[in-house]
């Protein structure tokens, strides 16, 4: 299987194509499609040919370590891995002993030096953002919290970095950063007091969303701050407080789709952190083939242990002191 | 003979009149009417979150129980129907948002217009039922099998169509976001989603239990070589039921764009099992022919009773994984002892 | 017997792998007669009736009703051409009570609109008629007509199957051992019944193993033997020990058969 | 009849819902006899070996085996205590073949170590008895002894069944009416099976509707009527004609019970 | 008579030697052993797949479809005991994790010595499986219920033990870990975690056709009223089930940790829905009473070698859901047809 990677550098001059293959964490939310097209776009103009696999979920460490050895068996170039934990780590192991570049896209591998280079956006620092955009928000007023995580039945990097990063944002201490609600529930934020209404699970998805918002709105109806771990959850959570009548809230939330920059432009969400995975997929294929073509490694970003492919706040009312942009142009860069 | 005998009564007439404790007489009302046991379970549930946290019983909050259970509750209706036929079916949650995502693509990025597009849904729905129940009534393929084979293909469907987009509500116009239409009845407040399914479950109801389609149901699912036998057409009473249920599922994906206010394909994820959950609960065996509908309404009112509960009550997410687990266990236990001891007086 | 059998099969061959269940029968069977039809266990005559029934496709061989050939792909078709049948097992399903299974699959509606638009059922008319028509087999000690069928006795059971068949009128009326499991005076009812059935000029098949009911009842006598059928007998030309020994193979059939 | 009963049952009440299925029954079964148990359909006769087998618990009511209380949970109970019993339905495993249905519950081992530590089965042992085993019982149609028992016929599953029963030595055999799908010659096997039991010191309980099998076998009958014991007599000082008309209710039993 | 007799040939004897068309001939022959029909089918797939990519049939690829197929094979040999006894397991895939988390936290995190850590995870499992089964056998519990219940109490378990972090396998000793040594067979690859699961189908295998407990399991499925009322004592059998059960999922929690490299709680998410796959490919009734554990076998690789193929042909994921869909349905068609015109010859 080895002796077939050496033929493949001459990409983009309409020999045999460059195989990559590109390892989601999931198959359907709309940030690893967005993430799939961006990567498919780049190949159309360098040859390369894209295979797309993924975890059943985004705890599934097993599907993705049978795409790579899949990817091995096949004789592909290159793999692009979002990777869905630790556990994933022999596998990339054996691709790279089989002579395979592998990249990772989105989350950053633990050990960041077990792959070749890292195309990431920081969780956390997505977080902080919207978590620091809504304590300016809030302009000293006592910030009464809805926290919408994502699952209740698995642990996931995405879901404690984002929500962790949220609270850090707004100046809380989150005591462990990798654990979702062991803060004080009652406290004081960079801003003012805080009470941390309810901490809730959405499955990532809109109705859970609601019924998580709908919950926390029975306990308590004077929340003012929502975080949402991701958009799909924050239209469904979005949709809980209009029913309610409940218009003041500032509702965050983090991706950056068209779908929530336009809810940003509506005024249903307050602002997004928004990130660019189909950037990741373009820039990783582009990488690929580059290593292939002048044998270079992606540059990390400076200070860090890889390539910041950035997040950016997107918001109409911007807060002193925090860089953000407009919906109008969030909505260019949106996916 | 050494029973004891009262003059003019037989020895078992006597021992129906021997004395009984309080909770044998509650066990045999109970026993005499066994579909409302999960009713009990239900009430015990809701007394023991009231007592944890009074907001639960407020009628807002008994509003959000209703429209959360919305979704599960209407899959749960064809999936009853179709455990009634021995069958099971883990597609549900796909075809629920394949019609989504065919309905809001057609509203929302073709420009038909909402009843058009309604009407194509309904139809698909029609035809993910018939697909299924073609291949479980005339090709004789095991339930199981066939909805796990199409759960995969709707998903990817659906998803190979929208790409993993959700199609926001504005853009689908009135008639597919109807069921979010919410008004005010005393102090509570429904959506006409809610109204739909209830209706969804009264028409079904009847159709169950006062027509002769809904005793061919039954028989089908009892013993499908006998009612064969006794001269049933078997096959088309399988597949009137797997479509009858893939329309039920198009309806749901109608309220499910009204609930999220979009069509998406995100949502769901977990419906497959949570509808069956409620049809177990509601009493209906798995191995067919036995259960009520009436037992699914409450069985998906247990479930949503049981998670809104828990969040009201403060509970950490990773325990209330725990908590709803050994909900689930004890509801029906608390079923099954109702049953049991009251069988045996 | 002259004219054209109402139900006739010629040649009918059934095998399971390695079993042979019917190996080339012929049955004729004419409008007003009971047909009795004879064998050892595991002669092959529930096959020959799910044969002739719908419930079995025979591997091979030709049915015919009123001279016209036929195919029975499914019981339904057999019941269409106006052939009703108990089965041994009896069919009934378990969990529905004693009139949802006496009346599966010609269910009465209610009258008027309630009927004809929303297709309700007559679920008191029906019970009533249950009621009645197992009481006419002279089965007493049902206590709770609502009782499903599942929890009734043997008997009991079996009292609903017979009524079943014979409670809708038909040209055909097939008995697999309809009174194995019944008492001694509710088996003499459903003879009674059996006769009166010819009365009205139907045909009757009747599997039993009880000499004295079939030689009590029946026209004709179809001994099957070894998935064949050894003879067709009369109860005037032979006696029971005759028959007897026909079906054990212990002696041939006398000349004269019908 | 003297001496302790090997099996005797007091007061015995079985109710389900508003359903009397035994309303307060005794009995007494002694070694060495043969106690025919009669009674119109439902009359309560199945519920009433169930109770004395551990297939039902009773509702109240006491059990003595050979004098001594007992309290049966479950059939195995009742097996352990050495009472064999044929249900009215069988109870064979559908699936299964004749010879794992015969020594269900009791299977053979291989000889030597394959047996004692790695307890493997002797299938090919228990194919042959259970071959044996159903050849007694004048089963001669069975055409492959690996048959699954839901592809025998009524009779040759009965026969089975009886088999089971019969096979493995014990005190007590109930049978619920173990010839009902019988033809004639295999009726007669049972029944001679039955005597064989009673000379071996056995008490056989049997239940049939067949009042010329039960005269021919019994030595006393327990006639049971609306879920209670009329009369006991016995073939000696009544008639078939009486023993119905006690069954039936029509007539009271002579004096001189047994 | 109308039918044509040869002298000395019942009519029966004439139909059997009859003209067959190979196809037909073929058809005989397997139906004489429905068991194979799985095969069959495996075959096909096989050869199918090697057709679409050469590099899927060498025996480096062959090597690691065994390996893939490793967890959710040995849990399909819990599943399919289960099954065998009507019931349905959901919780196979938590209760592994959890054994898994228990040897690793003990191992890893408390220092305790490998072999006390792995037989205290033996030992979890066992009573993993006693929970379920006395849920099931005592308080009569339906099983989907029972087991629903406890995925998410084991889920729960699991993660409240380990906070979702996963413990890498240099720091859980070479027993835990010896499940992935590998060597080589020829010109395969194998590792030490197949062989032990080929092992286990072995001795199930063994257990289930040879011994009078595997046909108490048969007939408890078969009919649990009939085995109870012939005497077998149908409780005990089915708590014996699920506590085997509950160490074969101990056993594939081990074979996990050799696969991954690690304990950790996220794998496997399918794995319930899979395992139950892989036994109805396999060809055993949900109904109970009916199946083989080498059908299982085979369903399990049938799986295996469709997701493999499918990813060696290039195929990409959301098409991979939709093939993997219309092959398993296509699977049991083809099983279903092999045994059904073989039944009708
Ligand atoms: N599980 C049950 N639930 C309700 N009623 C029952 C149940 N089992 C039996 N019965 C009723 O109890 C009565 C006695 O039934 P049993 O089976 O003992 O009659 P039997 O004398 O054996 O009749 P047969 O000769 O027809 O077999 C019947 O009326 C029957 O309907
Ligand atoms: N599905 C089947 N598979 C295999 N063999 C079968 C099947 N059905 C019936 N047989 C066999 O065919 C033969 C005839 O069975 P059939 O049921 O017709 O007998 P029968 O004459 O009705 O007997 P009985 O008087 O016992 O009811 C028997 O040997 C039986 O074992
Ligand atoms: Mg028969
Ligand atoms: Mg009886």
């Amino acid at each position: 299987a080895l002796g077939l990677t050496g033929c493949a550098g001459d990409s983009g001059s309409g020999g045999d194509p460059t195989y990559v293959t590109l390892i989601t964490k999931d198959p359907d939310n709309h940030f690893w499609t967005a993430m799939v097209e961006g990567a498919k776009t780049a190949a159309k103009q360098s040859n390369v040919e894209i295979t797309t696999a993924a975890g059943r979920d985004q705890s599934d460490a097993d599907g993705q370590i049978r795409a790579i050895e899949d990817a091995i068996s096949r004789g592909d170039d290159a793999i692009l891995i979002a990777n869905n934990g630790p556990a994933v780590n022999d596998a990339i192991k054996r691709a790279r002993d089989a002579g395979i570049y592998v990249l990772a896209l989105d989350t950053p591998t633990e050990p960041a030096d077990l792959v070749d280079g890292t195309l990431a956006s920081d969780n956390f620092e997505a977080g902080q953002l919207v978590g620091k955009w809504a304590a300016g928000a809030l302009d000293g007023k006592k910030a009464t919290i809805a926290l919408l995580d994502l699952f209740a039945d698995k642990v996931v990097t995405v879901d404690y970095q984002r929500d962790q990063g949220f609270l850090s944002g707004m100046g809380i201490d989150t005591k462990d950063r990798k654990k979702n609600g062991d803060e004080a529930k009652t406290g004081a934020y960079s801003g003012g007091d805080y009470q941390i209404a309810c901490n809730q699970a959405t499955n990532g998805a809109e109705d859970g969303g609601r019924s998580a918002m709908e919950n926390c709105l029975s306990l308590n109806k004077d929340i003012n701050v929502v975080f949402t771990a991701n958009e799909t959850s924050g239209v469904g959570a979005a949709q809980a407080l209009k029913a309610a009548g409940n218009t003041g809230a500032l509702l965050v939330s983090i991706d950056g789709s068209c779908g929530g920059v336009k809810s940003v432009t509506e005024g249903s969400f307050g602002a997004v952190a928004q990130q660019y995975p189909s950037e990741m997929g373009r820039l990783g294929v582009e990488a690929v083939v580059k290593h292939l073509r002048d044998g270079v490694n992606p540059t990390p970003s400076e200070g860090l242990d890889f390539v910041n492919t950035g997040v950016r706040l997107v918001t109409d009312k911007a807060v002193n002191g925090i860089e953000s942009i407009s919906s109008a142009e969030g909505a260019k860069k949106c996916w | 003979m050494t029973t004891t005998d009262t003059p003019g009564m037989t020895a078992a007439e006597a021992f129906r009149q021997r004395p009984l404790t309080p909770l044998q007489r509650l066990q045999r009302i109970l026993h005499r009417h066994p579909q409302i046991s999960p009713l009990v379970v239900l009430i015990a549930a809701v007394i023991v979150f009231g007592l944890l946290n009074p907001r639960f019983l407020e009628p807002s909050n008994i509003s959000l129980v209703l429209q959360q259970v919305a979704i599960i509750g209407s899959l749960a209706i064809g999936q009853t129907l179709i455990i009634l036929t021995a069958g099971i079916d883990l597609s549900v949650g796909a075809a629920m948002i394949l019609v989504a995502m065919v309905m809001g693509s057609l509203a929302g990025d073709a420009g038909v217009p909402g009843i058009l597009a309604f009407l194509v849904g309904m139809l698909c729905g029609a035809v993910t039922g018939l697909l299924n129940g073609w291949l479980v009534s005339t090709v004789k393929l095991p339930p199981f099998i066939v909805t796990l084979g199409t759960l995969n293909l709707f998903t990817a469907l659906g998803l190979l169509m929208s790409g993993g987009r959700s199609i926001p509500g504005d853009r689908l116009g009135p008639l597919l976001t109807w069921t979010s239409t919410s008004f005010s009845v005393g102090p509570f407040r429904l959506t006409a989603g809610v109204v739909l399914v209830v209706l969804m479950y009264l028409v079904m109801g009847y159709a169950l239990s006062q027509t002769a389609w809904g005793r061919h149901v039954y028989a089908v699912g009892d013993d499908a070589g006998a009612a064969r036998l006794a001269g049933i057409r078997t096959r088309r009473v399988l597949l009137s039921v797997y479509v009858v249920a893939g329309v039920i599922f198009a309806l749901s994906a109608w309220v499910l764009i009204g609930r999220v206010g979009a069509a998406t394909t995100n949502s769901a994820a977990d419906a497959n099992l949570d509808s069956i959950t409620a049809v177990v609960i509601g009493g209906t065996s798995l191995f067919g022919g036995r259960g009520r509908l009436l037992g699914t309404f409450i069985g998906a009112l247990i479930v949503g009773v049981f998670r809104n509960g828990l969040a009201l009550a403060r509970v950490d997410v990773l325990y209330q994984t725990l908590a709803i687990g050994v909900l689930i266990i004890a509801a029906v236990t608390l079923d099954q002892w109702i049953r049991r001891t009251g069988a045996q007086r | 017997m002259t004219g054209t059998p109402i139900l006739s099969a010629r040649g009918l061959i059934k095998t399971y792998g390695a079993v042979v269940a019917l190996d080339g029968v012929d049955l004729d069977l004419y409008a007003g007669e009971v047909l009795a039809v004879i064998g050892d266990n595991g002669a092959g005559k529930s096959t020959l009736i799910k044969c002739l029934t719908g419930a079995e496709i025979p591997d091979m061989g030709t049915l015919t009703v009123d001279g016209e050939q036929v195919r029975f792909r499914k019981p339904q078709d057999a019941r269409d051409a106006g052939i009703e049948t108990v089965y041994q097992t009896l069919s009934l399903a378990p969990a529905l009570d004693i009139s949802a299974n006496l009346f599966l699959g010609r269910e009465r509606r209610r009258p008027g609109v309630l009927g004809s638009v929303f297709r309700m059922l007559d679920k008191k008319g029906m019970r009533g008629d249950a009621s009645a028509k197992v009481d006419d087999l002279g089965i007493r000690t049902i206590q709770d007509i609502s009782q499903v069928v599942e929890t009734l006795s043997g008997g009991q059971r079996q009292a609903v199957a017979v009524a079943r068949a014979v409670a809708f009128g038909s040209k055909v009326v097939v008995l697999d051992e309809p009174t194995a499991a019944l008492g001694v005076r509710e088996s003499a009812q459903v003879l009674g019944v059996v006769r009166e059935l010819r009365e009205r000029g139907m045909g009757v098949i009747l599997i039993s193993h009880n000499m004295p009911h079939v030689f009590e009842v029946a026209d004709r006598i179809h001994v099957q033997r070894l998935g064949r059928r050894a003879a067709v007998i009369t109860p005037r030309d032979h006696t029971m020990p005759e028959a007897v020994a026909i079906m054990t193979g212990a002696a041939e059939a006398k000349e004269g058969q019908a």
